[in-house]
């Protein structure tokens, strides 16, 4: 017996075996199945009750709404065959098509539309996007325990005809439709299963895939759903989403070829990537801006404000620091949605409220508002979010203020919910913020400044502007609504309550032979049509 | 040879000059340098560690740079005769950006190796030596803290106290010595029952005294070694502090915040990576050789 | 022997005690709940989360309440995993992490108890040097970075191993090597200084002039007695390598518990953070007992339960 | 009586931080089967160092054998390489250290480092060795030996503790013990019974011993010949009886006063004037010159080992033929006044 010896072989053995191993079962990609980088684990799949994007992705494949959102934005018809509106724009009226089959086979009913709602109105399954339903008839008042949920403006007429009426006019509602609150549920499973979304076999769905396997905080396998009513257009045999948050494991995974499509991944790896044809920049329904807390001085001043968002470098920012061919924030709603007349773009119409790196004005207005050259100005810090690319803008925003203006800003940087905590409770001068639409349509981003609005972290209060919204809100007149929220918008910018710094864009990690992903403004990647060219 | 008579007179033999070296009693210290002078490594990590607080000191005034100028035209430019270390995302010097950052990094280093060598070694040396109740009191108040998720402190004490580098001292403070206090416990109760311990105390001395001249100078290896690999977790440490919002801010950074951005950017821009890890991995392997240097020179066992 | 093992294992569950009580009050210390969103939720919404997860119980009930479940083994619920017990996601996720950390602590115990030997026994030649060297830079090339290293080299460079994933025992490979060098040059280390005590004492000198072979004096005579230290940081380390590095883990997507951990925290999934803590300190509390039992069975000279010869 | 060991020629350097020490000089002896030979000198001189070159286990470094060949009966030891000493060690040659305590290893039990001998020298199995263990406890009159067998060092007192090294030493019957300040750690009666024990096994098995001390005292009661080292080097050699009573070296003689006497009570202690050697700085002629009452102008020069009578040999100018005090020596020694 020798020990040594032993031991040695056995270290041997092992390294070698497993570096043997390795080298043997390097997983790749299997044939005719794609493989999605698709964040975090997901905290739920009952569409009911999810609220994150990582969920939106999972659920966009396995359930299919009354309507599903184009290329263009636009919605269009899925589940929902056709539908009729009422003159005022309060009852809709759909009638779902007879093939639509959930993937046990069973057909989708209006019943299952039905009960979805209500059941996600429902104050004990306590879902946190009910808020989405609000729009449906008494929606608010079922969830606040108010009315019993017969009161509820959902009504399935028979099997295949759904009946809808609304709270006020919605001019957006048929592209909310197609937001996952609204997809139904298998009305049999859900009611007599708690667990039902927890579980491949009980997770039920009406969309192009079905998932057949989740290994969670690892991956989620789907296979197709041949009970889809449009299967004929679903060239992919499976799809497999990889879980995880890391953007470096994301690119090492790309690279290896672990992964074919990715949406995370490190901003300073974008010239690159951009350069190898593997990196598209798709539009993203969202705007990146510096809120000013108007309570606080010296920021209590709109001129000072003003002064520090006209002395940002939006144009270099873009091109040096954020580097994912963003466009340049001159207003608040960004680009991408209608306005009256269907065809012009709401932005295009509203044009510019600002003027990028216009230092002259900036540094008069700082002279007007008593601080010339910065002379005399309180302290200023600006507080972000721990992210390589906050920090980054900030960074530079910071030299650019200092540079400008004169002013020198201090940066604190915060863990992401004691960030959210000051920034909700004011406890702030300038945060950095960034407000992604739930649906297409300008109010998503207009009725955030409203005084009473949860989401008003400006504490920007000015009964002017919420007269605006309100009109906006109550007409279904697109010629009014558009017309008071470009009204109000010009109020946010002549009362300068944020320094807009540039439009999202969504960037899309995928190799050049995989064809037809629909990456929607919403952020939504679908893979129903997907294929990979030979 | 034939010796002649007068040889063999009586006379007083002159002492000869004794040599120095020995004669005037080398003391411990002068040993102990002299040992450490004879380690190349030691010495070579000495100097470097000495070369680097140097430049962390007055590099920045010779680099005609500051930490914070930006030029974003010049941003991910590679090394340069302009920028030797080339620049980050910024455009702002990598160098001088580093040689702020030691001063960051080594002063956390310093003040996690003083905790380490102060809390830790005395709270482990006092449960060690007294044992039994009093040991497993306190060690279960080391399970405690080490039970308790340091993120969670650390996110309150960052509500509270706010960025800074002494809060992070603060926070470093709290847990940092655990593992010495644990380590030194383990050692004292291996060799406070040899003789030469009971000797001292039959002798009377204090166990202060006991622990401060035997039991410790006899964990003097652990000691070491803990310390000099304390500090690199210190300075990772730290840069994850600094994730939370506990640490330096922005535009400020300390080595570990550079090598995490830099880490990001490793396939497109390589060297920003090189240099943060260059000088913090040059830096760990002094320390190392330093720590060990000194631990076979002031082990008073090795002496012979 | 007896009694101290019982008087152990109570002061074990009073410690638990502790550290859930403490983890408990601080994590409802830190501002942000666990349905802070960035979106702020209308009023109506809150209430009926709140409701349906007790958060709008008093705080003492809430404390009082997880207790008495958690006395059961049940540790609830997760807050942000819909449907989802805490147990069951430890029972997912504990196993993963500590098969990589066996492996690594397997390597670092195969590789630093050697490399320390022959430093101590080569002491300031070249053997010890590069020994020591190379081992040092397990310790000076942190984790993270380690980790991007060998992917880079590894994954993309040399494609021989998967870059990221839980698939199968390639996978195993790198992010082992990633969390592997730290403890080896720690226990490197340990090893090495405690040798070169021990080889200096004058039972070596003994064991030589009895005519032992270098190696039986290395392993029977030598070897225990430097142990000491290397078991003292055995035991913590053990806990935190089977617990799982969020690091590692998040670097190469591995679903393991000590992703789970810090996301928990991020995200004030309450129950999720007390059972990861319970679970992490009872495994601590138990190793280290484990530790002073080892002390005890390596030196015959200690004794745990004194407390009259003093 | 044939010869057992033979050193010819030896010296040992230790390299130190400060300098190389010369710390045995050309040093040679030998020791006949069966026969017990005393090394005396004060620390430092240099025994230890000859004792463990012998063995083989000097550590090197800083140690290192300069110079020199032993041969054990007909092989030189100094010859052989590490692997074949070890056959000799504990088989042929054992060693018993000063202090018992540290010599001991604390964390294995006494059984186990006593059956470790018969592992090593006689290949037997962990049980066999055992059984072998509890007999050699009971051939050094350990009471109760099975029950040691389990115990560790440090639940033995220190007399028991030189009897187990005693016994392990003697384990594998050996031709040659080299005892080094066996009883030093020990108090008084204790050394007498160690003592003892070590003279009956000279007595019943012929084992030769070579003993080291500092204390003439117990090498007076075991040895039958007498080496006085210092320096490095010897500087009397004799058999124990004439050095007593006819000491010819003034060292030798200074140590002999040193020793208590109850016979001269009243002139108290008597100590050798000045300090031992600096090994770094050895003066050039007679080592012992700067602290010799009887230091003569020739002294610089080094003196040679010469004859003094039947075996006896001093290393000093006064035994010279040319020297006036020669017939003094050989009649007496330095005790006649």
């Amino acid at each position: 017996m020798n020990w040594k010896n032993f031991l040695f072989s056995i270290l041997l053995i092992l390294i070698s075996g497993s570096l043997l191993a390795g080298c043997l079962t390097a997983q790749k990609s299997a044939k005719n199945v794609l493989r999605y980088s698709a964040g975090a684990e997901p905290q739920t799949l009952d569409p009911r009750k999810s609220t994150g994007l990582p969920e939106a992705n999972i659920e966009a494949q396995i359930f299919e709404g009354l309507t599903t959102i184009g290329p263009n934005g636009q919605p269009l018809p899925a589940v929902a065959e056709h539908w009729t509106t009422s003159a005022d724009g309060l009852h809709y009226k759909f009638f779902l098509r007879k093939n639509a089959r959930w993937s046990n086979g069973d057909p989708v009913t209006a019943k299952d539309f039905e009960y979805a709602w209500k059941s996600a109105l429902n104050p004990r399954l306590a879902s946190e996007y009910a808020y989405q339903l609000y729009y449906l008839k008494n929606g608010e008042a079922y969830n606040k325990g108010l009315v019993d949920e017969t009161q509820v403006g959902a009504k399935a007429i028979d099997a295949h005809t759904l009946e809808v009426n609304l709270e006020q006019p919605t001019a957006y509602f048929l592209s909310l439709l197609a937001f996952h609150t609204y997809y139904p549920v298998h009305l049999q499973t859900v009611q007599s299963n708690d667990l039902w979304a927890t579980e491949p076999k009980t997770l039920i769905g009406n969309g192009p895939f079905k998932i057949t396997n989740w290994i969670h905080n690892s991956k989620i396998e789907f296979t197709r759903n041949d009970f889809y009513w449009d299967i004929d257009k679903v060239k992919m045999k499976g799809l497999e989403f990889i879980l995880t948050e890391s953007s470096t494991a994301e690119l090492a995974m790309f690279e290896n070829r672990q992964v074919d499509v990715g949406e995370n991944i490190p901003v300073s790896e974008y010239p690159r990537l951009l350069n190898t044809g593997v990196l598209k920049i798709n539009p993203f329904l969202g705007t990146y801006f510096f809120c000013f807390n108007t309570t606080k001085p010296p920021l209590d001043n709109p001129k000072v404000r003003k002064a520090l968002s006209l002395a940002i470098n939006r144009e270099a920012l873009i091109q040096h620091v954020t580097k994912g061919a963003q466009k340049p924030a001159l207003a608040w709603v960004p680009y991408g949605l209608a306005d009256a007349v269907e065809t012009a773009d709401f932005r295009l119409v509203g044009g510019n409220y600002l003027q990028d790196n216009d230092i002259h004005t900036a540094r008069r207005l700082l002279a007007e508002a008593g601080y010339p050259e910065g002379r005399g100005l309180p302290p200023i810090a600006l507080l972000y979010n721990t992210n390589e690319m906050h920090k980054s803008i900030a960074e530079a925003v910071q030299e650019m203020w200092r540079k400008n203006l004169g002013i020198s800003v201090s940066l604190t940087n915060q863990e992401w919910k004691v960030f959210l905590n000051s920034r909700h409770k004011g406890d702030y001068q300038i945060a950095r913020h960034g407000w992604i639409g739930d649906y297409a349509d300008p109010m998503t981003f207009i009725d955030m400044f409203m005084s009473d609005s949860g989401n008003n972290d400006a504490q920007y209060k000015n009964p002017e502007y919420d007269r605006l919204v309100k009109a906006a809100k109550w007409s279904s007149d697109p010629g009014v609504r558009m017309q008071a929220m470009h009204a109000a918008e010009q109020m946010l910018f002549d009362d300068a309550i944020l320094a807009p710094v540039y439009f999202y864009t969504r960037p899309l990690l995928i190799r050049p032979t995989i064809k037809g992903v629909l990456h929607s403004v919403l952020g939504i990647i679908y893979f129903k049509e997907t294929y990979i060219e030979q | 040879m034939k010796p002649t008579p007068t040889a063999f007179h009586s006379t007083p033999f002159p002492q000869e000059p004794l040599s120095t070296s020995l004669a005037t009693g080398t003391s411990y210290w002068q040993d102990a340098w002299r040992r450490l002078r004879n380690n190349k490594l030691a010495l070579a990590g000495l100097i470097f560690i000495l070369l680097i607080t140097l430049a962390a000191i007055a590099g920045p005034y010779f680099s005609g740079y500051s930490y914070a100028d930006q030029d974003l035209p010049e941003a991910n430019q590679p090394p340069s005769s302009v920028h030797w270390f080339g620049t980050d995302n910024l455009g702002r010097d990598l160098l001088t950006r580093v040689l702020y950052g030691a001063r960051i990094s080594l002063s956390i280093g310093v003040a996690a190796s003083f905790i380490n060598l102060t809390v830790g070694v005395l709270y482990g040396g006092i449960a060690g030596y007294a044992g039994g109740r009093i040991d497993n009191i306190m060690m279960r108040i080391v399970d405690i803290l080490y039970g308790i998720p340091l993120l969670l402190y650390i996110i309150l004490l960052m509500v509270v106290l706010g960025p800074g580098l002494l809060n992070i001292f603060l926070a470093l403070g709290l847990v940092y010595w655990l593992g010495m206090a644990r380590i030194v416990r383990g050692q004292i109760l291996a060799i406070k029952k040899q003789e030469y311990v009971l000797a001292a105390r039959l002798t009377g001395a204090s166990p202060a005294r006991i622990l401060m001249r035997h039991l410790i100078p006899n964990s003097i290896g652990p000691i070491l070694i803990t310390t000099t690999l304390a500090i690199p977790e210190a300075i990772f440490t730290e840069a994850f502090l600094s994730f939370i919002g506990l640490g330096v801010s922005a535009p400020m950074a300390s080595w570990g915040v550079l090598a995490s951005e830099g880490v990001v950017s490793l396939r497109s821009y390589p060297f920003q990576l090189l240099y943060p890890a260059l000088a913090i991995s040059i830096t760990m392997l002094s320390f190392n050789f330093l720590g060990d240097g000194l631990r076979d020179s002031l082990d008073p066992r090795m002496r012979k | 022997m007896i009694h101290y093992l019982i008087n152990r294992l109570a002061s074990m569950l009073l410690v638990l005690f502790v550290i859930v009580t403490a983890t408990f009050l601080l994590m409802h210390a830190i501002p942000g709940g666990p349905f802070t969103t960035e979106k702020n939720l209308p009023e109506a919404i809150q209430k009926n989360m709140e409701e349906r997860y007790h958060l709008n119980d008093p705080l003492w009930k809430q404390y009082a309440d997880y207790l008495a479940h958690a006395a059961t083994g049940d540790l609830g619920p997760s807050f942000k995993y819909e449907n989802r017990s805490v147990n069951d996601l430890i029972r997912e996720s504990f196993p993963v992490s500590a098969e990589l950390g066996a492996i690594a602590i397997f390597w670092a115990v195969c590789l630093g108890i050697p490399a320390g030997i022959i430093a101590a026994v080569y002491h300031n030649r070249w053997p010890d040097y590069i020994a020591m060297f190379l081992t040092t830079i397990g310790i000076s090339v942190p984790g993270f970075i380690l980790a991007a290293l060998l992917i880079f080299v590894f994954a993309l460079q040399l494609d021989w191993l998967p870059a990221a994933l839980w698939e199968g025992p390639s996978s195993t490979v790198l992010p082992a090597l990633a969390l592997t060098g730290l403890p080896t040059a720690f226990i490197a280390r340990l090893t090495r200084s405690g040798m070169m005590e021990v080889l200096n004492q004058d039972y070596i000198r003994t064991a030589r002039a009895k005519g032992l072979s270098q190696y039986t004096i290395l392993t029977r005579h030598a070897l225990k007695n430097a142990l000491i230290p290397v078991v003292t940081y055995l035991g913590p380390l053990i806990a935190g390598i089977l617990t799982g590095s969020f690091v590692i883990e998040t670097i190469f997507a591995i679903p393991g518990l000590g992703r789970h951990f810090v996301t928990s925290i991020y995200n004030r999934d309450y129950t999720v953070i007390l059972g990861i803590t319970i679970f992490y300190s009872a495994l601590l509390v138990t190793l280290n007992l484990l530790v002073d039992i080892a002390y005890v069975l390596l030196d015959p000279r200690i004794k745990l339960s004194e407390g009259k010869d003093d | 009586m044939p010869v057992l060991l033979e050193v010819r020629d030896l010296s040992v350097t230790f390299h130190t931080y400060a300098g190389t020490v010369l710390a045995v000089n050309n040093v040679n002896f030998s020791i006949n089967q069966g026969e017990t030979l005393g090394i005396v000198g004060e620390s430092g001189c240099g025994k230890s160092a000859t004792a463990q070159a012998i063995m083989g286990i000097l550590p090197q470094p800083p140690a290192e054998v300069i110079n020199g060949h032993i041969y054990l009966n007909t092989t030189e030891l100094t010859a052989l390489s590490e692997k074949e000493l070890q056959q000799i060690r504990g088989k042929k040659i054992s060693m018993i250290f000063q202090d018992p305590m540290t010599a001991l290893n604390p964390v294995l039990t006494i059984g186990l480092q006593i059956a470790e001998m018969f592992m090593q020298h006689q290949h037997l199995a962990h049980q066999d060795a055992l059984r072998l263990a509890e007999k050699a406890l009971q051939s050094v009159d350990i009471p109760a030996p099975k029950a040691r067998l389990e115990q560790y060092p440090h639940q033995l007192s220190g007399g028991m503790r030189q009897r187990v090294m005693i016994a392990m030493a003697l384990a594998c019957q050996p031709q040659l013990i080299i005892a080094d300040e066996p009883t030093t750690a020990l108090d008084v009666t204790i050394q007498a019974q160690i003592i003892d024990l070590l003279r009956s096994k000279n007595q019943n098995s012929g084992t030769s011993i070579i003993l080291i001390s500092h204390d003439l005292g117990v090498i007076a009661s075991l040895c039958q010949r007498v080496l006085i080292m210092y320096a490095g080097e010897i500087i009397e050699s004799a058999q124990a009886i004439d050095l007593y009573h006819k000491p010819a070296h003034p060292y030798t003689y200074g140590l002999l006063q040193s020793v208590p006497r109850p016979d001269r009570k009243n002139q108290g202690l008597l100590s050798i004037a000045g300090q031992p050697p600096n090994l770094f700085s050895i003066p050039s002629g007679c080592s012992f010159g700067p602290r010799c009452p009887y230091a003569m102008e020739i002294c610089r020069q080094k003196p040679a080992l010469l004859p003094i009578g039947e075996q006896h040999f001093t290393r000093c100018w006064l035994a010279h033929p040319g020297s006036p005090n020669r017939q003094k020596l050989l009649q007496g020694g330095l005790l006649i006044k």
